[in-house]
């Protein structure tokens, strides 16, 4: 479908339209919304990890001068046990509501169990330490093993393991566990000379945004409920709002404002409902924000697991079977993202004889939310550096290993579908090709390590209106909220398809009210799904601008042609006019024009890199130091290369900090004993190198342009990159995430 | 956090007087970089903040070689580095000056702070301990008195100040001829952490720099106040420079250390660290004295 | 409650009065009383950056700062550093290096740059690194940033 | 007549076939057609009048989303596979 190679707008690197705003501190983000007569609103939260909630006596909190309102979960609607489609998904709205404030069990440290509105956030701060809660502590359960043991705690009593539709007769914290099969991994194991399995583990990580969640909320007397907060699918924060509080979803209008990063873990909600509820109770508008604490302990993060995986090779490098088992924590109720690990986990190559065993796993932890390419990383950093040692066994350089088991277009995916077509083998010739892979490592402790890192992408649903203003500009209207600069790769397709400049495109991010239904920003889709949309709204507006010429030279449209921003007619007449002249012409052809697009594409195009990192490690510390770092990646087409790459480097590091020092440090009653910046440590400025960006562009044919995703991709690779660099440094297989110094120095033996 | 009075105290009298009149629910503020953070996060419940740091005795910077350094309490890291002289004289404080927080903490944070706050991972208490530092110490009665930077703290978060006490400034002897100071610490970051373990050493040498005249060594966030290894120390008075005798003070260090396992460091690893550490401040120092 | 503090001090340039609780922050005084809202929130305990203003010439992290101890003082913060028709070299330079991806931490980077460059107009690679520890981004992985910051030493020295 | 791939936990009811293949304009008559010689079937894919959430169909590789209304053709092929879920989902679909 990809149209044409020589684009105008497309591959330019424009100034985002959204930039000066926020260079000089003036966009409005969620927590900078100010309005009159706010009330501020606080949380409490559980400081147990699992506890009965005997009782909750609100008393002494209300009578606090200055306090307005508190709510507990009493205060919910009744709801159904039920699965809900959400529209942009589908989740328990039982399950929603109590982990928005805690019923009859708080199942992590930093659960909501309560909140406060009051004049303002000092007072009702204050207040919270006047709501008497009785607790029965339980015993928590932390890690994924040992939550799936016979004898484990249960978290929810009513729970059975769901195998494809078939419940356990005992009640179990297995939500799910599910299997992928193909061909016979016995009989490839029997043709392999080389067989390697490795068990894995990770700790749990967070996104680790630097705006910690907020929303402002007001509920007026006609039932009408306007929230105005930071989040990654303005629609999405208005279903699951009117599900958990059963408002309409008509009678809920989300405004979404400047957002300060996500990674997937700004779409599921936590204090929007609260908000909503102390607006219902005093019928004022409460701003309710985050602490950094409450992000840590209280929002959704990516979860620990356990990976074995097993693989067979021949000793001229062909992978003859491969299995993985992958146990991943849930968090308090069901639905971590081990289904993409376990979609992921092969998927680069061509596995003829495989099985993937997949298990959902609730444990005393927050609730998982996704994060940038859920499961895959943990994925990879197992089946990515069995790959390092079967490369190691066989005497093959890995990159060639990748070239020959590169999955193509066509061969049956673990999970029983065709495989797309994506640039898996390109992305490691460029890897191959760039001066990092051939240069000299210097010193000593030093080593190098690769690998690649695959995602399917998402494609969802977008909608976009363009407006033609008469000075031939456009005003775009979107439904994505921009987090990383997709105002302007939106408004750069529309622009391509017209002919104009990027910056003859004003591009806004709309409220629910006044744009059609939009997914999240996230899967990577938004530059791809809502570019899309653009790009159809912008054919609806070149088609009504042919039928104005048209109208204006009195031929018919069929006589009138367009290219390179120039309307022109066909038949001899000479007559020629550019999208600016024509848009002022409008009034006197017929009024305003007006594109529309939606889309729902079906073929995203998964995408896919290859990392290339050398570290170094100080032998009597265990500190892995970063000195050098490529990421290649598929793009498909960059719209705009400079945020693509921003894409690939934010990832990389991402991946970086997961692979070094990231992780949620639990004590024995289950409580987080690092919820700071200051010790949870995600990488400073100074633990790293330049990021070298490389990128690839294999046209996605599923888009107008060949757009692929790109976000997430990134972040798979680096902890297997690492960890197979650090054992060319020392000679140590590092198989537990994250490889912080004191793990180090235990892999080699010095403590 | 609880509501709190703000008073600029104006003279060091009025600010032991202010001090003094609310007793454990009252305490100074110079750059408030833990101070602040402790109310907010109700780890500290006060009535007032006496904010010290506009006093002329807690300003002070002065050094000169005959006399050594006069250091505020209240003086922020930056203008400490920014200091040539000073730098040069004492560099194992420098060193810890100079890795506090981030830049913008720098800008604020007090020397004086960071020993008052007591924190047994305290980046510049070994130094200060190494480097001799005297701390003195006004009583609202009018008084001073002077006391060793080894024997500030004397618990986590506890020190020797008495109700109404303020730690005025520093006198940090002159570096004798030959001498030198190092301090580093582990953290995983490269920036932005609190030690794992932090190790500092001041060595004087003889003319030839080939053995040890005197030394001192102390170690942080491996016993509950930041340590003097003060029978390490001694042990390399009159020591060859070489490596035996450098780990043979590293693992006197080691077996002195008392380590706890946080979610900073297990105890194996700090005690690890603790050999590793003392090798490379004791070998810093040397270095630069060598150097110089 | 102990009383509000009065509060008589200069903000990029003008004369400013506010009152305030003593355990009010300099950035919640920013954001809630005075409406200055480019400061942003995002540790509240001095370890990200994201509220980083230029107190007396010298950067500090506004969460760790009261709003009482303002008085006298002269502070620099984002909404300051523009003309009216002319960004600061640093926010060019931001914006055509494509440094910023969400944004929040931005105008603590670029106060932070600015403190930087105003003190060390040639920074090295590391130097900036260094200097900037205490801000973090992360979105970036701070390749643009720190080569924005490189450009904008270009331009201003 | 389109060829089901049969997931290997769903295998129970097909006496392990992997492969099953039944008649079926749309992937309701599909489904029908597969309960009437395999029973169980239904209530494994299907909540009521809707595919569970937990599962995702393939035909002829492309994932559908219009549930059972989905047309098929003569010749499809059909994978129903465990739904990627992440974010939102309990048991939900597709985000990060």
């Amino acid at each position: 479908m990809a149209e044409k190679k020589d684009y105008k707008v497309v591959g330019t690197r424009p100034i985002r339209h959204d930039g000066v705003d926020k260079v000089t501190g003036r966009a409005l983000y969620g927590a900078d919304f100010q309005t009159v007569g706010l009330l501020h609103g606080k949380v409490l939260r559980s400081p147990h990890a699992h506890a009965r909630i005997k009782s909750i006596d609100t008393s002494r909190a209300e009578a606090h001068p200055g306090v307005r309102a508190v709510v507990t979960a009493k205060d919910f609607p009744a709801v159904e046990d039920k699965i809900a489609d959400l529209g942009e998904g589908a989740a328990n709205v039982k399950d929603l509501q109590d982990n928005v404030l805690a019923g009859d069990k708080a199942l992590y440290k930093g659960h909501q169990v309560a909140a406060v509105a009051a004049i303002d956030p000092h007072t009702a701060e204050e207040a919270l330490e006047l709501i008497d809660v009785e607790y029965e502590v339980l015993p928590p359960v932390i890690k994924v093993l040992d939550a799936m043991k016979e004898d484990a705690p249960l978290l929810h009593e009513d729970m059975h393991t769901d195998e494809m539709g078939e419940k356990s007769e005992k009640p179990s914290n297995i939500a799910a566990h599910f299997q992928h099969k193909q061909g016979d991994p016995e009989k490839g194991y029997a043709e392999a000379d080389v067989v390697v399995e490795q068990e894995y583990t990770t700790e749990t990580v967070h996104q680790g945004y630097i705006e910690p969640h907020n929303a402002t909320a007001l509920y007026n007397p006609d039932g009408q409920l306007t929230i105005w907060c930071s989040t990654q699918g303005a629609f999405a924060v208005r279903g699951q709002v009117s599900e958990i509080l059963q408002i309409p979803v008509s009678k809920v209008k989300v405004v979404p404002m400047e957002i300060g990063g996500g990674f997937g873990g700004k779409i599921n909600v936590y204090i929007k409902p609260i908000a909503a509820m102390l607006s219902m109770k005093t019928g004022k508008p409460v701003k309710v924000l985050m602490s950094r604490a409450d992000v840590f302990e209280g929002t959704g993060p990516t979860p620990g697991s356990y990976v074995r995986v097993k693989m067979g090779a021949t000793n001229d490098g062909r992978i003859t079977a491969a299995e993985a088992y992958l146990a991943f924590e849930a968090g308090a109720y069901p639905g971590s993202p081990v289904g993409a690990a376990a979609f992921c986990v092969f998927s680069p190559y061509k596995v003829e004889n495989g099985t993937v065993d997949g298990y959902d796993v609730v444990v005393n932890k927050p609730k998982t939310a996704a994060y940038r390419a859920p499961g895959a990383t943990n994925a990879a950093f197992a089946a990515e550096t069995v790959i390092d040692e079967i490369c190691e066994k066989i005497g093959m350089d890995p990159l060639e290993f990748r070239i020959l088991n590169s999955a193509t277009e066509g061969d049956i995916r673990i999970d029983g579908p065709p495989a797309p077509r994506v640039g898996f083998i390109e992305t490691v010739e460029a890897a191959k090709d760039h001066p990092h892979y051939s240069a000299p490592l210097e010193g000593e402790n030093v080593g190098r390590g690769v690998a690649s890192g695959y995602w399917p992408n998402f494609g969802m649903k977008s909608s976009v209106s363009i407006n033609v203003t008469a000075d031939g500009t456009i005003s775009l209207v979107e439904g994505s909220t921009d987090i990383g600069g997709t105002r302007a790769s939106i408004a750069m397709q529309a622009a391509e398809v017209l002919g104009i400049p990027a910056e003859s495109v004003t591009p806004t991010v709309a409220d629910t009210d006044s744009v059609g239904y939009t997914d999240v920003t996230g899967g990577s889709r938004t530059a791809f799904a809502t570019g899309y949309a653009a790009y159809e709204a912008a054919q609806d507006v070149k088609q009504q601008m042919i039928e104005r010429a048209a109208k204006l030279w009195e031929v018919d449209a069929g006589e009138v042609q367009f290219a390179d921003g120039v309307f022109s007619s066909v038949n001899g007449k000479e007559q020629e006019i550019d999208f600016k002249g024509l848009a002022e012409r409008l009034d006197e052809t017929g009024g305003p024009v007006v594109g529309r697009g939606t889309a729902d594409p079906s073929q995203p195009g998964p995408s896919i890199g290859l990392h290339v990192v050398d570290v170094e490690v100080d032998p009597d510390t265990g500190k892995i130091q970063i000195l050098r770092y490529t990421a290649t990646q598929d793009a498909g087409k960059a719209i705009h290369p400079s945020y693509v790459e921003g894409q690939i480097q934010g990832g990389a590091v991402q991946g970086i900090g997961w692979a070094l020092n990231e992780e949620y440090i639990y004590n024995e009653k289950g409580e987080m004993t690092n919820a700071s910046f200051l010790d949870y440590r995600i990488p400073t400025c100074l633990d790293l190198p330049m990021i070298d960006a490389v990128i690839v562009e294999v046209p996605n044919p599923g888009h107008p342009f060949g757009v692929r995703g790109v976000g997430e991709t990134p972040i798979i690779a680096p902890p297997a990159a690492i960890a197979n660099a650090v054992y060319r440094a020392t000679g140590v297989r590092l198989k537990e995430l994250p490889m912080s110094p004191g793990r180090v120095l235990k892999a080699m033996g010095k403590i | 956090m609880r509501a709190f009075e703000y008073v600029p105290a104006k003279t060091v009298a009025e600010a032991t007087s202010l001090l003094a009149e609310k007793g454990d629910q009252a305490k100074p503020l110079a750059g408030g970089t833990d101070l602040i953070v402790m109310v907010r996060e109700n780890r500290r419940q006060l009535d007032r903040m006496v904010d010290i740091k506009d006093l002329p005795e807690t300003n002070v910077l002065s050094y000169s070689p005959d006399t050594g350094l006069e250091l505020g309490a209240a003086v922020p890291c930056h203008e400490i580095y920014a200091d040539g002289a000073i730098s040069a004289a004492y560099p194992g404080l420098i060193d810890a000056a100079k890795i506090i927080g981030g830049t913008a903490i720098q800008g604020r944070a007090s020397v004086g702070g960071n020993l008052c706050n007591a924190s047994p991972a305290a980046d510049t208490i070994p130094p200060l301990i190494v480097l001799g530092a005297i701390c003195v110490i006004a009583g609202p009665d009018g008084s001073t008195r002077e006391v060793p930077a080894e024997q500030f703290c004397t618990a986590p978060g506890q020190t020797v100040l008495e109700n109404g006490e303020l730690l005025v400034s520093f006198k940090i002897p002159p570096p004798p001829k030959n001498s030198s100071s190092f301090y580093l610490r582990f953290i995983p970051r490269n920036e932005m952490d609190i030690a794992v373990v932090g190790a500092g050493a001041s060595v004087v040498l003889d003319d030839a720099k080939t053995s040890i005249v005197s030394a001192r060594i102390s170690l942080a966030a491996v016993a509950p106040t930041p340590l003097f290894a003060e029978e390490v120390s001694d042990s390399l008075a009159g020591k060859e420079i070489s490596d035996e005798s450098i780990n043979a003070a590293a693992e006197a260090a080691q077996a002195i250390a008392s380590p706890i396992s946080d979610m900073r460091g297990t105890a194996e690893q700090r005690t690890h660290l603790v050999g590793v550490l003392t090798r490379r401040a004791l070998n810093g120092a040397i270095q630069r004295v060598k150097e110089a | 409650m102990p009383k509000k503090v009065h509060v008589q001090t200069t903000i990029n340039g003008e004369a400013v009065e506010y009152l305030c609780e003593p355990r009010q922050s300099l950035l919640e005084v920013l954001r809630d009383v005075l409406h200055l809202t480019g400061a942003k929130e995002g540790c509240n305990n001095g370890n990200c950056g994201a509220c980083s203003v230029i107190l007396d010439g010298r950067l500090v992290n506004s969460c760790l700062v009261l709003g009482a101890e303002l008085e006298g003082k002269s502070l620099e913060t984002i909404e300051g550093l523009a003309e009216p028709e002319q960004l600061h070299p640093i926010q060019d330079a931001f914006l055509e290096n494509a440094a910023l991806q969400c944004g929040i931490c931005t105008p603590g980077f670029i106060m932070a740059a600015k403190a930087l460059l105003d003190q060390n107009p040639n920074p090295t690679e590391h130097e900036i690194r260094y200097w900037l520890a205490g801000n973090l981004c992360r979105c970036t992985g701070y390749d643009k940033i720190v080569r924005a910051v490189q450009d904008a030493a270009q331009t201003t020295s | 007549m389109a060829t089901i791939a049969i997931p290997s936990l769903m295998q129970k009811l097909t006496d392990g076939a992997n492969q099953v293949v039944v008649e079926g304009k749309t992937l309701r008559e599909v489904i029908n057609n597969l309960e009437a010689a395999h029973p169980g079937f239904k209530d494994r894919l299907c909540d009521g009048d809707r595919i569970r959430p937990s599962i995702s169909v393939y035909i002829d590789g492309v994932m559908t989303r219009e549930g059972l209304h989905q047309p098929i053709g003569a010749e499809a092929n059909i994978h129903f596979v465990p739904a990627i879920s992440g974010g939102l989902a309990s048991h939900g679909k597709e985000f990060s």
